[in-house]
């Protein structure tokens, strides 16, 4: 096997070196009931090449956004990512690191994590940032446990219009502790405003843009939540849109928490992503997740450090504010290599093309007998009303080999008085020949 | 030639991405348009790959060399497994496709689901947990929610003081009390006390299996039997998989829940932190209670069970915004076809064996906190080392000078300076053999004790010297800010 | 432009730096007529999305053998190259280096090179190699000249069945210089012999297995060239065979040339590929190319050089003995990559293989009425002749898809006697399915 | 660490390819089946990227630090060409498909060809040289078929001083005896000694320009007037083509050939000394002697001229085994397009300033042999190190401990000592600066003089000391060998 370097002989050496007699005298502190006598009942293995064709036949089952006009949003976003972004989190160096606990020879990631966690505080407008979590959900879910923490309240709102699987997760995550959530409708108006916020809420959370594309500005509701003790939680799962917008931190945010998948992550049908956590310097010490520092060696030179590691479970154990323990360090690291490559130039510019393609796209479809966009703001996704439901618009345009967006009922099953929502994103892999597709095909399956 | 910070690096102007001119629209922003700089600095393409370049070259990696850190599982990362999670069809397609045009991917989550229900002999698993650690708080949850379909309150949950620091954060986060379980002289769980702690208000124990002393817990089906009896379920920790791979299926061991690090077991790389993948295989008492999604297959073919309804109404709920870690997934299947039923098992037993061989090769020197046979590491304490001035850490540091991967050290907790060293099937006997021949160079030499700088000045060849964590906790500095500022 | 970092600010304090009013005082040197004014008439800079689409267009537009059954060789083979070795030669270190002149931060480089002379030198039996060529012809060119250098005689026999573009290269090579070469007939049926070698004979040069496919035993050949003062030359296009056959070393060849391709180098259309030469300790100073040779540093440590450097053009200028100056360098190293994976019993398991799955396929074939396989031995390529030109067969089976093998006429157009001759190849690549689809495709269209 | 050969690893019976059984035949060898062991070592996996990975760390490479190495353009190699160098349909076919199955190949390689004409002013290309030295042989075989198609025997080929060692090399491979022409104090070619050698003896001129001492040869239009004026062609060295991209075409300045180092001007990877890739642009002249094969585009599509017949009759022949590097040729193609009209004359105009800024940055304290603005690379001689007892080589070699890899050294010949410096359009104005700044620091060290071993025993920072190459060229080792033998 090309994996295993021992030969028999080298076993039996070995063997006789510990001083047994076969290899199934180490396993004898498993329970003789319990133990596999022969193989599991699985294919032997598999040469590189007949794996290679396995999973290439996978992924030729699937139609790839590659392939198709694909307006794909809700959460994930396709960007063109840099060539040279994939090359380097490929270097062994990188891809093969463990954890950065031994700094001296951790260097690399740790400086990389460092600038990481400023330029996320960067463009949420924040002071600093951690060194990511799973994806965007779960940052949610531990932003609201932190201002628990740091309120000592117990109660968050979430806003109705926050992604209906942001929700879910807040939700799961604080179901057995002594937190809770209450939700405001779902709103595809956006006209629902934050109920009044009561002396035992720790938070409220919002998304801007929100599930449905539309563009709130949350000075007010910042102003609203300070005066109550509360702290304001902005979710962007479009980090992109921060490159053409007032950045949350400018309007009042406490906690920002986003998806960070949109700069340098692939798709990949949903994970692994990076989770984005940003705050205000006054609640650094109550932070979830992963922190890198800056200090200096034993001659004095500049290195980095992972820190406030008492904040973390494998010193605090059953005290530990939270269980997350690994980050998404590659994937951070793409996102942070990404974003070197655009600077403040290509980041600025990237979001202006996002949102003049979905502008341009949104006037097309706007236009369609029967068909209109609800927003008066959005980014670079917006929600179209259809005479139909959208389900079904969706899977016909699929059978075109057209990805034309996502049903709000996908995901807001519930409310049939949405079923006829889609949402659709234009970023700048669609090219105007793609719009003009769906246009075409939108006018004729409805 | 020392690497300056990116944001040290810029000059307005510069471009590492070419983008074409955005079309002229009336922007509908509603007002919100950015008016200051955010603060990014402006390099070119070479210039961004090469400072990454020059920072990767500061890393230790396996694929530079041998990193026997214990707990960890750092093993051989196959190639053919990034080309996969990179195949057009594979690392392309957006979680909320229609099911139709992702069949394949939906084929593919569930093969994997399937190869790890036959390996651990378990009849269901929750796919999503993006970490061991989340992977943890699913398994608990689904205890937890099983005990509310019962009508039961539960409060304690009975953990080993042996754990990883993540179960008992777990279970807090779950909303129990942890009730810890000290270990015996052979560094299992003490059973009887574990017996008398048992009670109808605790929900389950946490185990880990082989334990983080690298230990197989011998009492396991007395353990099962009696958690079971108490009306309890049982997590077992899945950590330390690599070792019992076709040796042994939690399904026969009284498993209810346990969560498998696909990067460490099933070799998706470390990436320098993450990204990790934690699937919870659960029992048929638990199973109900899965999070979702899932995918179930049916006479249409593949399809997702996104909401809490219909089969899934006894879910405790998502955790995860989608589908799960679908690039860790595609990797820990190729890796599983791969090795194939004979090579998961040679696994195991080579792992093993390595451990046994490093702790014999070791044992004269360094004391072994427990006698006999260990699994897939090796556990030393810092006794040899007493009154040496020489601590784990100072032979931690200098091992990075002879150029190695400090072992893990100082966990697990119970034993006094501990050094917890695990090969890995992926290192060969020479590799194994020029290891302990350094860490027996490097014992003796703090025992004769004659050059106490060589250790408290460890280490020196490395791209920085010891660092000052202290500092960087008192003060932390977080972020680069621009000079003048703060 | 982001491969270009300077900013119009800097270039315009660069200019004031040098003295310079502006950038075209830069290149006053260039005769005013000959200025161009403007641009070139070419479209202008594009983005990486573009470059990307536009690469992926032109890919799109071929039948990739990865797509299609494919018996295709003469001289080019598709294996399975294990996806460490593509992941190696990406690494920074050996895909953006220079040749390694400068030896003390060379060594990676230089060592592999080391390594790659040493199993050329192995696998073909000989004593030494050099660093490598530009690809098989070119070698079997080379070969020819350094048998002249050493015999200090000034003519070559060329066996007719030496794969026809290194026959057209070797003669093209050596058309103006004072040597001169003569050819064998074409005969598919390996009957020819060579003629009576005369005194002014440098060398004579053998395929084998030859274009046909066929093996024949060269040591009494080699005995006839040395009693006539002549070297043997063996060519050896399909490198693999080398792990089922009898070494040219073995046999008695004095320079051993070849094809490096089918280990670790993608097929590319025709190149680059990697040219192997080896040849006996004695003819050392006699071989053209790169080499490296083993030495020690200032402190006595085992390093590596490039060496024998005085033979080459840079020193001797128009004394030089050839005038080839790079390698194949990344070729080599992936070569070299390949081989170190496969090891003995890889590397001898593997042609085991494809001679295996030959002979399989060759039965079948031979079994279709019509068609008879002319072979009575080969490695893992055979003629077939069919009833009817191959040329129009592997049009037609082109049109279904299959890609049925290398029409002899396509590389020897003159002989019309031998357009009914098909080269087949089989390799571990092919699935007995692949075989049946050709095996079915066959009897349909002839 | 140090890392042993991979012959001193293996152990017989690993293995680091899983290969399939092998069906079951009767050999077909002709009873010429391999009996005895190969030799190579058997090595897992791991082992095998690990030894690479560690090799490949002991490499100075351009994507970790300045490469300044004069004649060599060391320039960025942007990641998007290598991704398309292994696109589906690119990087996986077969040179010897029917035409229809790759037209998408032929039209890339047409469009590289288009792309090359236009660049150049030249009418025609030959495409499969395999490297410059390759392209340098294309063309003065194409200029000895055209003399010989007109019946005329001419012997000598003129050849400056300062030339590339190739270019003799080449002449002399084609039958031609090289005439040295000498250099004018101005360090170009000397025009009056040019016009006496010329004679209907003299099959034309090879002539590097910019020439090798980083100088435009002003006289360029003159001395093609004279070659063709005496029956003679003009072979153009474009190995420093970089330095007039977009701002001259060979085709205006009278050249009948130059061949393009696409592994130079347009950025294919150099690979640690290959593949290289040498197309060669031809006037009307010369082109009907162009080696096959090629690409004809008419109605039907793409088709290649394999054969020396038809339109192809007086080709000289055949250079390669097949139609040339297309791995180059995709990776060029992409260099291009993603430049543009715009982005190539900024290449030049960016490669010369910044040799013209290192020329004036350092021209106080390192001589340069000629007066006036450089081109794309800036010369320095030695005079300044005389009486130092530090050589240019001790520069070059103490430049590797301050990061960067030398400058090339002794060449040209016709300068003593000489130091060639050529930066590229990649590089920063930053990195310019710390550049000149090392630099002026290494030369006033060495004039001081107080620490000559400084120099002499540098580099000390470098994976390796200093060489014997001496002893290395009196006693080749050339290959390992098992202990015993030899």
């Amino acid at each position: 096997m090309r994996y295993l370097p021992h030969t028999d002989d080298e076993r039996r050496a070995m063997l006789e070196a510990i001083g047994v007699g076969s290899v199934d005298d180490l396993f004898t502190d498993i329970p003789e009931e319990a133990r596999l006598n022969g193989l599991l009942d699985l294919p032997g293995h598999a040469t590189e090449m007949e794996v290679d064709a396995r999973m290439r036949a996978f992924g030729a089952e699937n139609l790839s956004p590659a392939a198709a006009p694909s307006f794909l949003g809700a959460g994930a976003y396709r960007h063109h990512v840099p060539s040279v972004v994939d090359h380097l989190i490929q270097r062994s160096e990188f891809l093969t690191a463990y954890t950065p606990y031994q700094p001296e020879i951790s260097q690399g990631t740790l400086q990389a994590l460092f600038e990481f966690q400023t330029q996320v505080a960067m463009i949420t407008g924040m002071d600093v940032a951690n060194a990511s979590m799973y994806d965007g959900a779960t940052s949610c879910a531990e932003a609201v446990l932190m201002a628990c923490r740091v309120t000592r309240r117990k109660h968050a709102i979430l806003s109705g219009n926050l992604h209906p699987h942001y929700r879910d997760v807040t939700r799961t995550t604080l179901q057995y502790t002594e937190f809770s959530v209450e939700e405001t409708d779902v709103d595809p108006q956006g006209k629902t405003d934050i109920p009044e916020i009561g002396k035992d809420i720790a938070c409220v959370v919002v998304q801007n843009p929100d599930f449905f594309g539309r563009i709130q500005d949350l000075t007010a509701l910042a102003e609203r939540c300070h005066e109550a003790g509360a702290l304001l939680v902005v979710v962007v799962t479009e980090v992109v849109s921060l490159g053409a917008m007032m950045s949350p931190g400018e309007m009042g945010a406490d906690i920002v928490v986003g998806e960070g998948q949109s700069i340098g992550v692939p798709l990949s049908f949903g994970g692994p992503y990076v989770g984005l956590l940003a705050t205000r310097q006054k609640f650094v010490r109550q932070m979830p997740g992963r922190l890198c520092g800056e200090t200096v060696d034993q001659e004095g030179k500049r290195g980095f450090v992972l820190t406030l590691s008492t904040r973390e479970q494998h010193i605090r154990r059953e005290k530990a504010t939270s269980n997350i323990c690994t980050n998404a360090g590659l994937c951070s690291l793409a996102f942070s290599i990404h974003m070197s490559l655009l600077g403040e130039a290509g980041f600025t510019k990237l979001a202006e093309i996002n949102h003049a393609a979905a502008v341009a796209a949104a006037e097309e479809i706007d236009g369609i007998e029967g068909v209109s966009v609800l927003n008066d703001s959005f980014f670079n996704e917006f929600t179209v009303a259809l005479p139909v439901p959208a389900e079904k618009v969706v899977s016909q345009l699929a059978d075109q080999g057209i990805l034309g967006g996502v049903p709000v009922s996908r995901l807001v099953p519930s409310q049939k008085d949405l079923e006829n929502l889609l949402l659709v994103t234009v970023t700048e892999t669609n090219s105007s020949d793609d719009v003009a597709k769906l246009v075409a095909a939108l006018k004729e399956v409805i | 030639l020392e690497t300056p910070l990116i944001f040290e690096q810029g000059v307005p102007g510069r471009i590492g991405v070419d983008l074409p001119e955005p079309k002229k629209v009336k922007a509908k922003l509603g007002g919100l348009a950015r008016k200051g700089r955010i603060g990014l600095p402006d390099l070119s393409e070479p210039q961004v790959l090469r400072h990454y370049v020059r920072l990767s070259r500061q890393n230790y990696s396996i694929d530079a060399g041998f990193y026997p850190l214990g707990s960890c599982t750092m093993k051989h990362n196959p190639r053919i497994n990034e080309k996969a999670a990179r195949m057009p069809g594979l690392g392309d397609i957006h979680p909320l496709q229609p099911e139709s045009t992702v069949q394949g991917a939906l084929a593919l989550v569930y093969e994997l689901a399937e190869w790890l229900k036959t390996i651990t002999g378990m009849p269901a698993v929750a796919m999503s947990p993006a970490a061991g650690a989340h992977g943890e708080l699913c398994g608990v949850m689904a205890m937890r929610a099983a005990h509310e379909a019962r009508g039961e309150v539960r409060t304690r949950i009975l953990v080993p003081e042996s754990a990883h620091g993540t179960n008992p954060a777990t279970a807090a986060l779950c909303g129990y009390k942890v009730d810890s379980v000290p270990a015996r002289a052979d560094g299992r769980m003490d059973l009887e006390a574990f017996e008398a702690k048992l009670g109808p208000d605790v929900a389950g124990v946490m185990l880990t299996n082989p334990n983080t002393c690298g230990l197989f817990e011998n009492d396991i089906r007395k353990i099962a039997d009696l958690v079971h009896a108490a009306g309890g379920y049982f997590y077992c920790d899945g950590a330390n998989f690599n070792a019992i791979l076709g040796r042994t299926r939690p399904g026969d061991l009284g498993v209810d829940a346990m969560h498998i690090n696909l990067h460490k077991t099933f070799s998706t790389p470390h990436g320098g932190g993450g990204p990790g993948s934690g699937p919870v295989v659960l029992s048929d008492a638990l199973a109900p209670f899965a999070p979702v999604p899932y995918v179930v297959k049916d006479d249409n073919g593949y399809r997702l069970q996104e909401d809490v309804e219909g089969d899934a109404a006894q879910s405790f709920g998502r955790m995860k915004t989608f589908h799960g870690q679908m690039g860790m997934f595609i990797r820990a299947l190729a890796y599983m076809l791969s090795h194939g039923a004979d090579g998961l098992k040679q696994i195991a037993e080579d792992a093993v064996l390595n451990a046994n061989y490093i702790r014999v090769g070791l044992k004269d020197v360094l004391h072994t906190p427990f006698d006999g046979v260990c699994m897939h590491e090796a556990l030393f304490d810092d006794s040899t080392l007493k009154d040496t001035g020489v601590s784990t850490l100072d032979i931690a540091k200098a091992m990075i000078d002879e150029g190695y991967h400090p072992m893990t050290m100082y966990f697990p907790l119970v034993v006094h300076g501990a050094m917890l060293v695990e090969p890995t099937e992926s290192e060969t006997k020479e590799t194994l053999d020029l290891f302990i021949g350094t860490m027996r160079h490097l014992v003796d030499k703090a025992r004769t004790g004659n050059d106490p700088d060589f250790f408290k000045n460890a280490p020196r060849y490395s791209p920085r010297r010891r660092l000052d964590e202290t500092g960087a906790a008192r003060k932390p500095i977080l972020r680069w800010a621009p000079e003048g500022t703060e």
